[in-house]
């Protein structure tokens, strides 16, 4: 295995010449994504450089051609939501071979020492939040279903044990469907639908991230039950969900300012020639927002 | 001296028997002529001797031992090769490629021997005298005549037993005839079976040695050739004398309801400077080899092609841009001449077929009206005595002249002035045959117009009041009922001279 | 079924209701392209359709049509039309893509699949509408009505199926352009020997099959209370394989409305039914083009009994 | 071109290798299609083929094979040859639904698209294969030099690229069987009748598609390191895409491998060359659409011109 992040261990051109940067995100269906993006964008052009801002989809084999796209361009930086934990190594290594830092936001790989940085939020303590806020909203008790995200994700089963280390501490919460619905707010119409049909005595309903949520919502509100939903990413139709006294709860997580932190390092890093000070594991603490914090959010932050 | 026979051949398509008990013998070395009308059964039972077909019951001889037919390829491994009556060539391939499709000559083994194919090619064509054509030519591309030329280049290119011939000549000129004529003899000489299908008396007479006569799907007469002549076999054709068959219209004639002047369609069948009149209560011929353009004039006519130059009038009124639409409700109506192709909706019930072109009549409230569709469609059946399981049943359920007169209805319906109908007794029997003729006489006996195409020179001499022959495009002659002669409309539709003149 | 056996929740009433709004979408697809399929033509554009009248009525009703006068806000009803209108005109180039410039179907088709989802994209520069509940003070409130309300105990979106089926039926079975779609694909030579208009016929019925993808759009998105490009993709496999499944012969000429409506719901219910009693997705896929393929196989059979010992080499 | 008048980026050597070997995947795939298409059938299977094999190699790789005695592991030459022979499986399986139970290839290969992409779900159970490298101890290194490792600067995938197009040239235009193809194509009925085992040839079509599908999925998977179930979604649309733009008939009989591998170049340099001067990804797709359609266009045009003026109804 490689020694950690830090110098470039790449063949020839020199990659300070450049200055382009290439952001890379999942579909900007998600707000989530499309937030990643514009942020991650905008402190770079700031910061003096040029970007390309390009989805893969979350398919793999799209973001593998995408980074070889990168690597004939000659960029001098990758910012990576990467589609998969284990599909994306070979890909990121390949820019590293090609000495082009990739830094990962968002979500994890199954590898260090192939990109410089892994700069997630802290999805297990934002599950924490998450958990405790719904056991709260449920008064402890009753029938619930999960919806888990996309099992290609790390944050998906992250944010699940985090949840469950609360929710299987209550004898009286019970969980009687868990689905996934890999992040999408379709699917999660659909299968909550067909969960509440099975199912008629559930009281809450917990996903795994803000769009399922919404999907989960729709399905609810078609049904005209009255059911509690919680999301995760305190995207703005959350957020403007939650103040209607819609979806009851979500856990923030910082998406602009991890962007913006990713293009920092980035440059930081270019300017080093190649190095960094930061640990490659870099974690960012979520909020939780409830109908008490809600008016306050805008845009993945919190105002103080 | 028998070398492949039938023995007890039946063949039925679901309803139809297309063969009934037929022993049939052909001797080798010698050229063995099938005759008999239209759906007699001929090609039914080449398609059994060369395995693309399977007898529902009989047995098939090849030189004294009992062979078993179960696919071309099995026919082929025998020595039979057959010429097809409808070409099946590969447009898409060159003339050499079609040649040597499913056999082709090999090097190294694995790879088509291109070189060699074309060399072989080369002399096939220089033997059939078309040395100019180059064996690299798309079969696409060529004209109809000398695709039937590759059809049969490759049955000669197979060292064939037996040689069966559906219809070679039908789109060839006469000295083509004389080339192929001249290559048949020679196979004769080297012990070759040959069995010959053609409509065309005079031409088989010639080459042929013995002669067998199917009527309605069973053998009716098998002789030697030189113990025969015309009138003996074509009384066992239709089993009375010729001019029985079909009733002549005897109408008096009126205006003029058809005027074409100068109708030029440029193409490969091309249409050249053709005027022609058609009067009310006339039934008009137009005779000519197939690839004369008949076809495409017609098609012309009806509005489906656009004419490069020339006129067309109907009932006095100068017709502008041609759409069938447009020629419809003018009054024209056109009976296709491959009714498969062109006429059937195949998917369609009888009902709906001979409605389809009227069928926006039938409506009350936009929405169509059953009753009045069922009461329509009835009254034309009896009209027309077509026989049908029901007018629900799908067209196809219908025997060939039945559907034939299908399509005939549906443009009766559009109520035209005058009716196109190309080649309307093709590939149907006998007794359709007059029935169809005598609605011709009908029809024009009520004031309509009637221009027909026909191949067949007896059944033009006998129905029409006046033949127009075509040629490259061309009317090359016109006759009346009175002057006109079987030598005459063959001069006309084949002389050299028209064909040299429009290279 | 074997599904009321094994899970008695699949066949209460709910849960029936339940599944035929799941299939009303793919049903009303599935009829617009049965449309095309008649007249011997392919659709391949529907999904991307479909996501594209999504992305149109979504941005209306989110953000409003801006016009030199400021923005303007539509009621829903318009918003509706708009957007069935917007289905029906990519339609309409289909067909004359197809009509005029000889472009074959599956090819006009596939290129409009990607124009069309490129524009749906682009519409939002890739993002989502996320909330089209409106405002009583844009006046263009209830666009929920079509996607998540009810009539009668049956949702609304389930009326909708009923109505564009039955009035597809009427269409096919009782109007002289019905007749003449079967024509077209029966036979084309022979249609336009009848006098048939056949390049109208097909422009028409790309059109219907456009209109149909946009109102399953529009429905989609109601219920998701959302719009984001993506809608839709890949359905027209789904519609396909719906109107195949229920007799629509794919060289045209021959096929029922109904049938394709029985289609979607044996591919719905199939669908649904593995899921509620438990069945992995991934097998739903398996059993799913397993059923296709043998639904296809038996409906010949059956055909090749009916039509006796008749052997064509076609 | 524009592009390279825009961006100096796109015509460096580096540059144009890099997007050879994008296009390498399609190419293949499209060039099993051609075969296909070139019969008159054709393949919605590809896509999914891909993954199946994509699945079966990295499983054979990753986990290996339990048997009786163990766990067996196989050297990647063995796993490539394995993973092909399940594309040509497959690919044997459309062919005898399409020949024998006389399926519409449309609705056999539709069928095996769902088949074949759940059976890819269900080997790992929806997960990845993540890791691919191998081993020395199970003697199964290496399978990165396919789809990662290049030869006299030439990556691998290039190479076998040229050579899967090099052999079909080969076959098409210079053996028996390539002719029977275009035969078969051209006029089935004739092509009875000269004798051609016309199923046979078929079935082969089908067998060489797979096959060629399953020798892209594994390039890919090289490429990326892992084996996941969606490897190749919805790719049957762009390998047809490609061929037809490269001049292959849909209806069967005409065209050149050389054409589709253009074909395939054409959607590959337009994807690649709009991303590297920028252009979003969803012009793209709009892009993209518009040229598939305006190429069939205008070589319709050119043919018009040259069939001088015939004029069929067709
Ligand atoms: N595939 C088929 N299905 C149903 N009926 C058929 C089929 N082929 C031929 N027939 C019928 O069998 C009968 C004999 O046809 P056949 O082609 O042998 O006639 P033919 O003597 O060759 O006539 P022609 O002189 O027109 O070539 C006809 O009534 C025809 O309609
Ligand atoms: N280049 C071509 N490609 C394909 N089909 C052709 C071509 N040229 C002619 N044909 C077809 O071959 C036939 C030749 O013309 P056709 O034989 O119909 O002329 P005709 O004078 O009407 O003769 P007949 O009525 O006896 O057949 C037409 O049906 C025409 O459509
Ligand atoms: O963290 C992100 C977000 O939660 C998003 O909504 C789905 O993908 C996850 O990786
Ligand atoms: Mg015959
Ligand atoms: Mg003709």
């Amino acid at each position: 295995d490689d020694s950690s992040s830090g110098t470039s261990s790449g063949s020839g051109s020199a990659p300070a010449a450049s200055k382009l940067i290439v952001i890379i995100t999942p579909s900007p269906d998600n707000v989530f994504f499309k937030a990643e993006q514009d942020a991650a964008a905008a402190q770079a052009k700031k910061l003096g450089y040029e970007t390309l801002v390009l989805s893969h989809d979350d398919d793999p084999t799209k973001q593998s051609q995408e980074i070889d796209t990168a690597i004939s361009r000659k960029a001098a930086a990758i910012i990576l939501d990467n589609a998969g934990a284990d599909a994306s190594v070979t890909a990121i290594q390949r820019a590293k071979d090609a000495s082009i830092p990739t830094f990962l936001i968002d979500r994890e790989i199954n590898k260090t020492g192939v990109a410089v940085a892994q700069i997630v939020s802290n999805n297990a303590q934002g599950a924490g939040l998450g958990g405790t806020e719904f056991a709260k909203l449920m008064g402890n008790k009753g029938e619930y279903a999960e919806l888990t995200g996309k099992p290609t994700d790390t944050n998906a089963g992250v944010r699940s044990q985090g949840y469950h280390g609360v929710l299987d501490q209550y004898p009286d919460l019970k969980m009687v469907a868990q689905q996934s619905a890999n992040w999408d707010q379709a699917e999660a119409l659909q299968k909550t639908q067909t969960i509440l049909q099975a199912h008629p005595n559930i009281k809450g309903i917990i996903a795994g991230n803000d769009t399922m949520a919404l999907g989960a919502w729709a399905a609810v509100q078609a049904a005209k039950k009255d059911i509690i939903v919680t999301g995760f990413d305190g995207s703005p139709d959350v957020v403007a969900s939650i103040l209607k006294n819609g979806i009851k709860a979500t856990v923030l997580q910082p998406a602009s300012k991890i962007s913006e932190m990713a293009v920092d390092q980035a440059d930081a890093y270019i300017k080093a020639g190649g190095k960094t000070d930061q640990p490659e594991k870099q974690s960012v603490d979520c909020v939780l927002v409830n109908p008490d914090n809600a008016k306050s959010v805008s845009n993945f932050a919190v105002a103080s | 001296m028998s070398f492949l026979e039938a023995r007890g051949v039946s063949k039925n398509y679901g309803g139809v028997r297309a063969l009934k008990d037929v022993t049939f013998t052909a001797y080798r070395g010698k050229v063995n002529v099938l005759v008999g009308e239209n759906g007699a059964g001929k090609s039914t039972l080449m398609k059994i001797l060369s395995g693309s077909e399977q007898p529902s019951s009989g047995e098939i001889v090849l030189d004294g031992e009992p062979v078993v037919l179960g696919s071309p390829r099995a026919a082929q491994a025998l020595g039979i090769g057959i010429i097809h009556q409808e070409l099946s060539l590969f447009p898409n391939l060159s003339i050499a490629e079609n040649m040597f499709a499913g056999r082709e000559l090999r090097r190294a083994g694995r790879f088509v021997d291109a070189a060699a194919q074309k060399r072989r090619t080369r002399e096939v064509l220089g033997r059939l005298g078309q040395d100019r054509l180059d064996p690299d030519t798309l079969v696409g591309d060529l004209p109809i005549g000398q695709q039937q030329l590759v059809e049969i280049g490759r049955a000669l290119l197979e060292d064939v037993r037996v040689l069966i011939m559906d219809e070679p000549t039908s789109a060839l000129s006469n000295h083509e005839v004389d080339v192929l004529f001249e290559v048949m003899a020679d196979l004769r000489s080297q012990d070759v079976t040959v069995i010959y299908i053609s409509h065309k008396l005079d031409e088989f007479r010639r080459i042929g040695d013995w002669v067998t006569v199917f009527r309605d799907g069973a053998l009716v007469a098998h002789e030697s050739m030189d113990k025969t002549d015309t009138g003996w076999i074509v009384r066992q054709m239709v089993g009375r004398d010729p001019d029985s068959l079909y009733v002549r219209n005897s109408s008096p004639v009126g205006e003029i309801l058809l005027d074409v002047r100068g109708l030029r369609v440029p193409g490969t069948v091309r249409v050249d400077d053709v005027s022609l009149t058609v009067r009310a209560g006339e039934v008009v011929g137009i005779y000519g080899l197939m690839g004369a353009g008949r076809t495409e004039l017609m098609e012309t006519l009806m509005g489906m092609r656009k004419a490069a130059a020339g006129e067309v009038k109907i009932k006095g009124r100068l017709e502008g841009y041609g759409t069938v639409q447009a020629r419809m409700a003018a009054g024209l109506a056109l009976v296709p001449e491959d009714r498969q192709r062109d006429g059937l909706v195949q998917t369609m019930s009888v009902r709906d077929n001979i409605l389809l072109a009227t069928v926006a009549r039938f409506t009350r409230a936009g929405l169509l009206s059953g009753g009045a569709e069922q009461r329509t469609a009835e009254a034309k059946v009896r009209e027309l005595a077509i026989r049908m399981p029901g007018l629900a049943a799908t067209v196809t359920a219908l025997s060939g002249g039945n559907q034939q007169k299908v399509v005939l209805a549906r443009a009766l319906l559009t109520e035209p002035v005058v009716l196109l109908l190309d080649e309307p007794t093709r590939g149907i029997d006998v007794g359709a045959k007059a029935q169809i003729a005598a609605l011709m006489a009908e029809l024009a006996a009520r004031g309509f117009g009637v221009l027909f195409i026909s191949s067949e020179l007896a059944e033009v001499i006998a129905m029409a009041d006046r033949v127009l022959v075509m040629a490259r495009g061309r009317i090359t002659a016109e006759f009346t009922a009175q002057n006109v002669t079987e030598e005459a409309l063959v001069t006309a539709s084949a002389s050299d001279s028209v064909l040299e003149a429009t290279p | 079924m074997i599904f009321s056996a094994i899970s008695s929740e699949y066949l209460t009433q709910s849960n029936l209701i339940l599944m035929t709004k799941h299939v009303a979408i793919n049903a009303i697809l599935a009829i617009g392209v049965t449309f095309v399929i008649l007249t011997g033509g392919i659709d391949l554009s529907v999904g991307s359709i479909a996501g594209l009248a999504s992305m149109v009525a979504g941005g209306l009703l989110f953000k409003g049509l801006n016009m030199p006068g400021g923005t303007v806000f539509f009621s829903v009803a318009v918003v509706i039309v708009l957007g069935i209108a917007v289905g029906a005109l990519v339609g309409a180039l289909n067909g004359v893509l197809i009509t005029r410039f000889k472009v074959a179907p599956f090819i006009a088709t596939l290129g409009m699949l990607y124009v069309a989802r490129g524009l749906a994209q682009l519409h939002s520069n890739g993002g989502t509408y996320p909330d089209l509940a409106g405002s009583a003070a844009r006046g263009n409130e209830g666009f929920h009505f079509i996607g998540v309300d009810s009539l009668l105990g049956i949702p609304v979106a389930v009326w909708i199926m009923v109505l564009v089926a039955v009035a597809a039926i009427v269409v096919t079975t009782k109007t002289p352009f019905g007749r003449r779609i079967f024509a077209v694909g029966g036979n084309e030579r022979a249609a336009v020997l009848s006098g048939i208009r056949v390049n109208r016929v097909k422009i028409a019925v790309y059109v219907i099959s456009g209109a149909c993808a946009a109102l399953a759009g529009l429905l989609l998105t109601s219920e998701l209370g959302a719009a984001y490009p993506d809608t839709a993709t890949t359905y027209e496999l789904n519609a396909i394989a719906a109107a195949v499944l229920g007799g629509t012969a794919l060289a045209g000429g021959r096929g029922t409305i109904i049938g394709t409506v029985m289609g979607a719901f044996v591919i719905g219910f199939l669908s649904d039914g593995l899921v509620l009693v438990g069945v992995s997705t991934f097998w739903q896929s398996v059993v799913k083009g397993a059923v296709i393929v043998f639904a296809v196989i038996t409906e010949q059979a059956q055909q090749r009994l009916q039509s006796g010992l008749t052997k064509r080499t076609a």
